[in-house]
């Protein structure tokens, strides 16, 4: 290990513990663009994030450490899940197979987020993690499906090798399309955004994740925004990794993964601002949608 | 001897019909007793001569088949106090032609099987099959325990015809001994029916089917 | 000797006849089943045992099925004492007699070497075992009996006319005086086809019908049911092993004579049939004697279907002639006594037999178990071998339809039996019938025969069997 | 060495209940003794695995048996040893567990039955895990088939006791008769009554026979769908240590045979394996889904083994596809994987089913809408069942996750294969396997939840108590081996590779896949979630506690929290098209709807809607051919008649 290596993985962390708030300021801004308001300002999700440290937190009886454990194992997840990302050409942590392990450690910090929901005892949160736990379910396979298409193109199925490859053939490319409008879409449902769920309403009986967190505050809840911004940052990079072709220099692709990740973020403001939220029952039908899509980029593969 | 036996057979074949014919029980025993005198005769004729062994089962025969065994009958018929075969699963002129049928079939199968010289042109095995399936008729379309007795007296009867063709080869003990079995098995065969008649005061075998499936 | 194994239990039932006192008569059984198995023992050691001038003679298959009549009776004889002192309302001076004349006339079945004793000897069983059906004397035995009577002596009486057919087959041939078995098998490329295929026919379904096979076994269910468990099981257990002797006796003429081919058809198609109509029967029975009836229906259809596939299957099917007869006994026994603590044969009534018999209950089960050729029981080894003997033989079909029989079959008395063993007993019945020594020592002994030769079939026993399937298949 | 060991470890195991049968009904001297004699034999049978693991003597023992076709020949070589150390494993766990959930004291009725039977069920796996004979492997198999029937009808007093245990007992007759025919025919071909199946032409009609029997019978013994209709309700009726015993190793068994069969065979054809992935798939993703609906936790439990088990073909559908296509790789990745996977669902299976157990022992139901807030009351327990769910689902850094990342490195491999159009096969498998760990996920959340987390929804579980250390200790034992599989599954590499030599394999699984590194980021992870928890745990020291909030609702009841049903209405809703979930939903009606109850649950819909009605159909069938025998004797007469004139015609 070089002291560039090193010096790349100090960046990578810095990058994935810093980046990610701005990308709901970003969101936020380009909704209020849409909107013509002024909006929030670009930096206003780290201030939150502050405030909701500081302030004390009050825990239902209901609850048992399991409660706790939620934001902590959502958390760490992410946070390790970022490790297995290349975000400047490099993954600090990467072997064959992490692919794997990055989806199931999503799967983990879901487990906990929804029996930290369960443990409240309250109606509205068990509501809330069974359609999590629902939804989610159906927008595994997509992912995964995805995950193959890269997988066969790179002979690997390592993130690193998957997403910096950057060489594919020509004839791919209908395919990688299809993926990465497979992988927006389960961006949208696990990052609860529109139209899966809305991140802003206050009507309970319609949300998903956002109900699971209700009785959480303070600093849990803090530690739940900021993981799930990192969330939302990781997946932004997954979906444009595929895009981004090998740029050779490490920095180069930092910032271009950089600026691509805001576009996402743009392009989810953007979404968030022209449609509505779906009807609830409709949600399994686009996630089977996403589904069909990566998986019909596979069987593109086989012409 | 194939002048004196034919005959004979012909009559035990027209007995078989008259059997299948008659509805009243009494004649029908008759007619099983009558086939015993026949049997006798026929050991007789088929002998050629009157040896000791031969007179001997011939006179067991007529003892057993023509007295002691209508006689047993009989006597149950008296302390059942029926006299006919109401209703047989099969009706008297059906079991007419199906004994006519039987007869008919004998004769055919008969002729598949080659025969040894002295029997060749015999009537000895086609009266035997038919007789058996006389006898096998009776057994399976009559309702009375009395009647059923009757037809394996003559699934019995066509199976000693067959016998006949065997005199030399049936040691003297074997044959005594298949006739005790006979004797033995019809008058277990009584004492059953007697019980029955006991317990269900009929010997209809209609009412033997609670033990089914 | 081989005179001996008949007199003396002629001897005994005579003695029993005469005997005055009902205590001590039945005392006879096993003092007799003592002398005749230790006679058999004796009698297996010699290498030749004959009398009468070759009328009797044990070869290798009288071998095998003396000493499976002899150790069945015996453990029924260790049996009755301990049943007939529960029965003892009833008199046993027809029953105790008829019970050693039975198993006088089994030895003479075994031994017999002539066409025509044998068919006496097989009569005589007939007559023996229908005052031992009759023993209850109730409507529904006396019904039975006369089933039983009936049905038995007309197949007897087929069995007569192919004995006169094969005579005559072998008259034809110019053979003579001589109906000895051994005569007839050498000589049997010499007699007239025609004759012998008929008298094949008519032997098959004359002693079919003693053996039980479909569709001659109707009087089975109604005999089995209604008999004494302890009649049922030397019915069941040896006396249709004395008629499958017979059966197997002409099976070997007619393959001494170059016509197995035919039999052997006969006897796969008869043998799947009689499976089938186990199977069938057994399915929703809701009587657990007459269950076992169907249940010996089913075996006897394997027996012939061993004999029908040949070569291993032969040798299978004489395995489990032997593990057959003795598990029957296990069967028979057990719900013999679940039937005096219950005084019903419905499955409806009699529930929970492991809690209220715990031996009698187990020993139900197990039997079961090792009747439906569960490893590690007796019947597996025979029933495998069999089946291995089709898939070798290019009999895959029919080994595939045997197989789907047991499936059928299993399913069904499965149903049947853990109706029996398992749940809640009723409340206490008026029997007041609980195991004792007398009446489980001697399931208990067959159990363990059957266990034993599911891990360890003695050497001696698969010589005796191997010679018995040799001596049976005989080349033309 | 081992074989000795292995066949004294059966010995012991097999007379461990004996000793019990004289003792006396109250005393607890039996149970004692039964549970030492099994432990002893359990500690003989696992170091004979893990003598044959260091030192493997390919030549087994072979001995003269005097029954037709049998030999008694013996041997653990590394595929046996897998298995062979795992039944005794979990068995001396299940014995010691049975202390505290069966005592004799509480059960003096069947208490030494079943540790009669419990002693012959490990037996009877030990010994045919190790057979190498044929008739010596049928015995092993049907003993343990008939003790596994007698255990799972410990409690015949109860009708559904007894039913589950008729069908249990049919399925696995059935499975047994499969199997006369597949060593019939194996001997037929081969002229052996062993395993071997070398010269046997796989693509010929010998073949193919043999490939499908062994199929139907050991996919009958492992409960693969749509096989697996005996298998929830034996597993919910058996006491639960059985139960454990049964999911975590006597289903295996069907897959151990299944491996051992088709190690012979060094070519199969192509579509062997493509069938054993789109069935295991198939029993995967419908084994959970099954399992979502289940209310009774056990029968959630038994479906889970379904799955397990489709994940386990799955792999082994791979080692085949891998041979055939000439890929050591895929053999190699699938076959670990599907090892692995049986040990790890051994443990985790096993854990789930104690730690059940112990929420039956403690409440006095299974009905997970009558539990919860067990969390409180029975804290160990919880903790070690939240270990076993996690497993379960295959989530990181326990053991499910490194046999569940064996498999789908292996399908990903075959799917980056570039040789023929079978890749596409593997490649929709993967997906199919993340969609059961998701469906997974949602039922153990599910399931932790309804019985964990909340309120108490019924007096029993408000007044439940931890189970005893008895009862706790094998859990913790299970517990440990599956945290340390996941965090250093390295460990298991030697045993896995020798398991993999049986097939022929000679790379080490090192070489193959990331072992070490999965041990690194488990290592990570581990340190991100301290990290975080000490952060937030600092922050939120001394904080208040309050009821819950439920967005204001002013009086909270236990009776409002989200019960498994409803948690699960709409995965099931999802799934209706294959599970056929049974509703009884009220029509609500006006603004102020009268009082209504909700009723919904998921039947088997093969045992059901197929299998029972045409069992059904055959058995009326049959009655109606009851008309042959109506007690008249002519009829009986005519039979014979009939019957001698046909055969006199025909001949």
């Amino acid at each position: 290990m070089n002291l560039h290596t090193l010096l790349l993985d100090v960046v990578h962390v810095a990058v994935l513990l810093l980046v990610p708030p701005f990308l709901l300021g970003v969101i936020n801004k380009t909704k209020a663009a849409f909107a013509g308001r002024v909006g929030p300002p670009y930096l206003q999700p780290y201030y939150d994030l502050v405030k909701l440290w500081r302030k004390g937190s009050v825990f239902s009886t209901s609850t048992s450490w399991v409660f706790k454990a939620g934001p902590v194992v959502g958390f760490a997840t992410a946070v390790l899940a970022g490790l297995l990302l290349p975000v400047a050409g490099h993954a600090p942590l990467s072997f064959e197979g992490d692919a794997i392990l990055f989806a199931y450690l999503f799967a983990l910090g879901r487990f906990f987020t929804v029996a930290a929901a369960l443990d409240t005892g309250s109606a509205f949160e068990g509501m809330g993690s069974a359609r999590e736990a629902t939804f989610s379910s159906l927008a595994e396979p997509a992912l995964f499906f995805g995950l193959l298409v890269l997988g066969r193109l790179a002979r690997s199925l390592s993130l690193e090798v998957m997403l910096t490859g950057g060489h594919w053939p020509p004839r791919s490319a209908a395919s990688l399309v299809l993926v990465m409008a497979a992988l927006f879409i389960v961006l949208l449902a696990e990052n609860s955004r529109i139209p899966f769920d809305d991140p802003n309403t206050h009507l309970e009986l319609t949300m998903i994740h956002e109900v699971m967190v209700l009785d959480h505050g303070g600093p849990a809840l803090g530690t739940i925004l900021y993981g799930a911004s990192l969330k939302l940052f990781i997946f932004a990079a997954l979906v444009v990794g595929i895009a981004l072709p090998d740029l050779g220099n490490p920095w180069m692709s930092l910032g271009a993964l950089l600026t691509g990740v805001l576009a996402v973020a743009v392009a989810i403001g953007v979404v968030e601002s022209l449609m509505a939220r779906l009807r609830l029952v409709h949600v399994p039908s686009l996630l089977i949608a996403a589904c069909l899509l990566s998986g019909f980029g596979i069987v593109l593969l086989a012409r | 001897m194939q002048i004196v036996a034919d005959p004979l057979l012909v009559v035990l074949l027209l007995v078989n019909f008259f059997m299948l014919g008659t509805s009243r029980l009494r004649a029908l025993i008759n007619g099983s007793a009558a086939q015993g005198v026949l049997l006798a005769l026929l050991v007789v004729a088929v002998h050629g001569e009157v040896t000791l062994q031969a007179a001997l089962i011939a006179l067991a025969t007529i003892a057993l088949k023509s007295i002691v065994i209508p006689s047993m009958l009989t006597r149950a018929l008296r302390d059942a106090a029926i006299h006919r075969e109401i209703e047989p699963v099969i009706g008297f002129v059906p079991s007419l032609l199906l004994g006519g049928l039987g007869t008919g079939l004998s004769v055919v199968f008969a002729r598949t099987l080659p025969l040894a010289p002295e029997h060749v042109g015999s009537l000895l095995v086609p009266a035997s099959l038919a007789t058996a399936f006389t006898g096998f008729l009776l057994l399976a379309t009559r309702r009375k325990a009395i009647t059923q007795v009757v037809g394996y007296l003559a699934l019995e009867n066509g199976v000693f015809v067959m016998g006949l063709t065997l005199v030399e080869a049936m040691p003297l003990l074997v044959e005594t001994g298949v006739l005790l079995d006979l004797v033995v098995a019809i008058f277990v065969m009584g004492i059953i029916i007697e019980h029955i008649s006991r317990e269900f005061s009929s010997i209809d075998t209609t009412r033997l089917s609670s033990l089914k499936e | 000797m081989a005179l001996a194994l008949v007199i003396v239990p002629l001897a005994f039932a005579a003695a029993a006849a005469a005997m005055p006192w009902q205590k001590w008569r039945p005392w006879l059984l096993p003092a007799c089943g003592a002398v005749h198995l230790a006679m058999t023992i004796a009698a297996l050691g010699r290498p030749e045992v004959s009398a009468i001038g070759g009328w009797l003679k044990l070869d290798a298959l009288g071998r095998l099925v003396l000493a499976l009549v002899s150790v069945l009776f015996f453990a029924c004889s260790l049996y009755a004492p301990g049943y007939l002192a529960l029965r003892a309302e009833r008199s046993n001076r027809v029953f105790v007699p008829c019970l050693l004349f039975f198993l006088a006339m089994n030895s003479l079945i075994v031994e017999a070497q002539h066409l025509g004793l044998m068919w006496v000897a097989i009569e005589a069983t007939t007559l023996a075992s229908a005052p031992l059906i009759h023993y209850n004397h109730h409507a529904r035995s006396i019904e039975a009996t006369w089933k039983y009577l009936l049905i038995g002596s007309v197949g007897i009486a087929l069995a007569l006319f192919g004995t006169f057919f094969l005579a005559y087959a072998a008259l034809r041939a110019g053979l003579g005086t001589s109906l000895f078995f051994p005569d007839l098998v050498r000589e049997a490329p010499r007699l007239s086809r025609p004759w012998l295929h008929s008298a094949f026919v008519l032997l098959f379904v004359g002693y079919g019908t003693k053996m039980g096979l479909a569709p001659m076994h109707t009087w089975k269910p109604d005999a089995y049911g209604e008999a004494p468990g302890i009649v049922g099981t030397l019915l069941a257990g040896a006396l249709t092993s004395c008629a499958f002797l017979a059966l197997l006796r002409f099976f070997q003429i007619v393959s001494a004579a170059g016509e197995a081919a035919f039999a052997r058809q006969l006897m796969i198609g008869i043998g799947l049939l009689s499976m089938a109509v186990g199977g069938v029967f057994m399915a929703r029975q809701r009587d657990y004697k007459r269950m076992l009836a169907y249940s010996s229906v089913e075996h006897m259809g394997i027996l012939v279907l061993g004999v029908g596939i040949g070569g291993l299957g032969v040798f299978g099917s004489l395995l489990h002639l032997v593990n057959n007869a003795i598990t029957k006994g296990v069967l028979f026994l057990s719900a013999g006594n679940i039937h005096r603590a219950y005084g019903s044969k419905s499955t409806e009534d009699v529930r929970g037999a492991l809690r209220r018999l715990p031996f009698s209950g187990a020993l139900f089960l197990a039997g079961f178990f090792a009747a439906t050729g569960s490893p590690p029981f007796a019947p597996f080894l025979s029933e495998f071998t069999i089946v291995r003997a089709a898939m070798t033989s290019g009999h895959a079909i029919v080994g595939g339809l045997f197989l789907l029989m047991l499936a059928i079959v299993f399913i069904g008395m499965g149903g049947a039996v853990l109706a029996v063993v398992q749940g809640e007993p009723p409340a206490e019945g008026p029997s007041g019938y609980h195991d004792r020594l007398g009446t489980i020592a001697p399931i208990l002994l067959l159990m363990a025969i059957v266990l034993f030769l599911g891990v360890y079939v003695p050497a001696p026993l698969v010589a005796l069997v191997q010679k018995a399937a040799t001596f049976v298949e005989v080349k033309p | 060495m081992s074989e000795v060991l292995a066949v004294c470890a059966c010995a012991l195991a097999a007379l461990s209940g004996l000793p019990g049968l004289f003792s006396s009904r109250n005393g607890r001297a039996g149970e004692r003794m039964a549970c030492s004699l099994i432990a002893v034999a359990g500690i003989a049978g696992v170091s004979a695995a893990v003598l044959a693991f260091v030192a493997p003597s390919p030549e087994g023992i072979s001995l003269r048996w005097a029954v037709p076709g049998g030999a008694l020949q013996v041997r653990v070589d590394g595929l046996s040893a897998i298995f062979l150390g795992q039944i005794f494993f979990i068995s001396i766990l299940g014995a010691i567990y049975g202390l505290g959930y069966w005592p004799q004291a509480a059960h003096r009725e069947n208490g030494r039955k079943l540790r009669l039977f419990y002693g012959l069920l490990t037996a009877g796996i030990g010994l045919l895990i190790i057979a190498g004979n044929s008739v010596l492997f049928l015995v092993g198999w049907e003993v343990m088939a008939l003790a596994a029937f007698l255990t799972v009808t410990t409690e015949d007093e109860k009708p559904e006791v007894r039913q589950a245990g008729y069908l249990y007992l049919c399925t696995t007759r059935a499975g047994t008769l499969c199997l006369f025919a597949l060593f019939a025919l194996l001997f037929g071909a081969t002229g052996r009554m062993d395993f071997d199946t070398h010269g046997v032409d796989a693509g010929g009609p010998v073949g193919t026979a043999i490939f499908l029997l062994a199929l139907a019978g050991f996919g009958l013994k492992a409960g693969l769908m749509p096989l697996h209709i005996w298998l929830p309700p034996a597993h919910a009726s058996a006491p639960t240590h059985v139960s454990a015993l049964m999911s975590g190793v006597l289903i295996k068994t069907g897959i151990y045979a299944l491996a051992r069969v088709a190690a012979g065979f060094e070519h199969p054809p192509l579509w062997w394996g493509g069938m054993l992935l789109s069935l295991g798939t198939a029993s995967a993703v419908l084994g959970v889904a099954f399992a979502i609906g289940q209310h009774d936790v056990k029968r959630l439990l038994a479906y889970h083994s379904v799955e397990n088990i489709g994940i386990m073909c799955m792999g082994l559908g791979l080692a085949l596809i891998g041979r055939a296509s000439g890929h050591p790789d895929l053999v190699l990745l699938g076959l670990a994987g599907a090892l692995l996977h049986v040990w790890n669902h051994g443990l985790f299976k096993a854990l789930l089913f104690l730690g059940a157990g112990s929420v039956i022992h403690g409440t006095g139901t299974r009905e997970m809408d009558r539990l919860g807030g067990l969390l409180k009351r029975m804290p160990g327990t919880a903790l070690l069942f939240l270990v076993g769910a996690v497993a379960i689902c295959g989530l990181p850094p326990l053991n499910g996750f490194v046999s569940e990342l064996l498999v789908y490195l292996g399908l990903y491999r075959g799917a980056a294969a570039r040789d023929g159009r079978w890749w596409i096969a593997t490649s929709f498998a993967a997906p199919a396997l993340a969609l059961v760990g998701a469906l997974a996920l949602a039922c153990f959340a599910k399931a932790f939840g309804a019985i964990f987390l909340g309120e108490p929804r019924s007096e029993d579980a408000d007044l439940a108590h931890e189970a005893p250390r008895t009862m706790l200790g094998p859990m913790i034992a299970l517990a440990a081996c599956c945290v340390l599989i996941g965090l250093a599954p390295a460990l298991v590499a030697p045993a896995l590779d020798s398991a993999a030599a049986a097939w022929g394999v000679s790379t080490p699984l090192t070489a193959a896949a990331p072992l070490g590194k999965i041990t690194l980021a488990a290592v990570l992870l581990l340190a991100a979630l301290g990290f975080t928890a000490a952060a937030l745990v600092s922050r939120i020291r001394g904080s208040r506690a309050a009821p819950t909030w439920d967005c204001g609702y002013a009086a909270p009841t236990a009776r409002m929290q989200y019960t498994s049903s409803s948690f699960a209405q709409m995965l099931v809703g999802l799934f209706a098209f294959a599970l056929r979930p049974r509703e009884h939903a009220p029509r609500l009606v006006g603004p102020f709807p009268a009082a209504a109850t909700y009723h919904g649950e998921v039947p088997d819909a093969v045992l059901d809607r197929i299998l029972l009605p045409f069992v059904r159909a055959t058995a009326n069938a049959f009655e109606s051919l009851r008309f042959i025998q109506r007690g008249n004797v002519q009829a009986y007469l005519g039979y014979i008649l009939l019957t001698l004139v046909l055969l006199l015609v025909w001949k």
